[in-house]
């Protein structure tokens, strides 16, 4: 599902991917592995979900993304192993 | 990311927040001042007449940022201690969702550092907040965390 | 002056505080915040090493300006109840001189009004502290309350 | 103890004078009724303690006066059955 470089001998990456809140309803899961091309971004993470579920696009501008815990910007590389989530805004406290 | 002193107390829970044992941990021979922070459940959204409410955390990412937060907190304020706990799961009209506790020699310092602990673990910390009205439920609104500078964008695109 | 509405409470008292039945006092369904400052004896004044506390009072006058001071606070922020104990005789190292919960629906005015009453106290609650030390004791430095002014000495110099 | 008007047949009025914290040390005594001439003020009120004791006209500078549990001016008049304290700078909290 990545648009990077092909994989065709390249080993591919998986990363394991959260959602959260409306994201998790909107998404139908809270937790998936997906595997990408190595190179892949977050935000190619992210394109991969909406070309399967279109309806997610429309949070894309209303959302962040995390790597191990810290937030990311949308053009951070992955790399296997990564827990990657996708986090709509916070409503804690 | 900097870690808080071993002395600060960082806690997720999934039953009632045990406000005393936070001030507790808090206090020291060496602080003139103590300043706590309760958020409750209130009974009424924008309105509408509120059930209850139900909290939901990226629990290890949360433990995290609120980690962060008291550490970031020492840098700032002359403080002692920090505790700071938030509760998941359901809770109803009036119980205790956050609740920060700091201590410190003077009370200015204690003031300003609990409200900053607040004010930024409303705006970074991953939790989020469903209310349940009598007829229906809504994900309240919230705050997009800031995201560090997008540079690996610029530079592939230049 | 104006007197404190009927839900809000005001002690002066001679035993330990009870914190926890002040933050109960305030605590209603409508409130979103309840901010607590525990003002507590610290071990050491001046880098000299403290013993002791003992707080007097003129007990008439303090708590007709404590409750003045609640009074105020609900005039100059939008909140809800306030409760405000101050503890007078010895009082040992770590324990509670002070106390102040404030509930609001909304934080910031929590936070704000806390810390008005406690600075309004300290400025003009007529209650004085003497410390103990290894080597004798001293009342503490404090505030001269604001008086009002000298209309009358004006009136007859004219 | 008055400087004001002679209270030859007028009836002396009568006030309750507390002293607080350092003052009270300095004063010898918590509390005192006194007798006080028509007309008197609460400055000729501490004047007359004054001359009783020289060593309180040193806190002079540093105290504040209340008439009945409220902050009052020196040129305060007095009326029997007045409550008046002196009171060092305050230290709660």
């Amino acid at each position: 599902m990545s648009s990077v470089a092909p994989s065709s001998v390249k080993p591919s990456i998986r990363v394991k991917v959260l959602f959260f809140g409306r994201l998790k309803e909107a998404a139908g899961a809270a937790e998936e592995f997906v595997e990408l091309a190595p190179g892949s971004r977050i935000e190619d993470l992210f394109a991969g979900f909406t070309a399967r579920r279109p309806e997610l696009a429309r949070y894309r501008s209303s959302l962040v993304a995390s790597r191990n815990q810290e937030f990311a910007a949308w053009s951070t590389p992955l790399d296997s192993g990564d827990e990657i989530a996708f986090l709509p805004p916070v409503s804690g406290g | 990311m900097a870690t808080p002193p071993s002395s600060d107390l960082i806690l997720l829970v999934h039953q009632g927040i045990d406000a005393d044992a936070l001030v507790h941990h808090v206090r020291t021979g060496a602080d003139g001042a103590i300043v706590t922070f309760d958020g409750c459940v209130r009974n009424q959204s924008h309105g509408r007449r509120t059930l209850y409410l139900d909290y939901e955390a990226y629990e290890s990412m949360a433990l995290a940022k609120m980690g962060e937060i008291a550490a970031e907190v020492h840098t700032k304020f002359p403080i002692d201690r920090v505790a700071i706990a938030h509760r998941l799961g359901r809770l109803e009209i009036g119980e205790t969702s956050v609740f920060i506790a700091v201590s410190a020699p003077h009370r200015a310092a204690a003031f300003e550092a609990c409200r900053y602990a607040i004010d930024t673990l409303k705006r970074s910390v991953p939790i989020w907040k469903k209310e349940y009205f009598e007829d229906g439920a809504v994900w309240a609104d919230g705050e997009l965390p800031p995201v560090p500078q997008d540079t690996q964008a610029r530079k592939s695109a230049s």
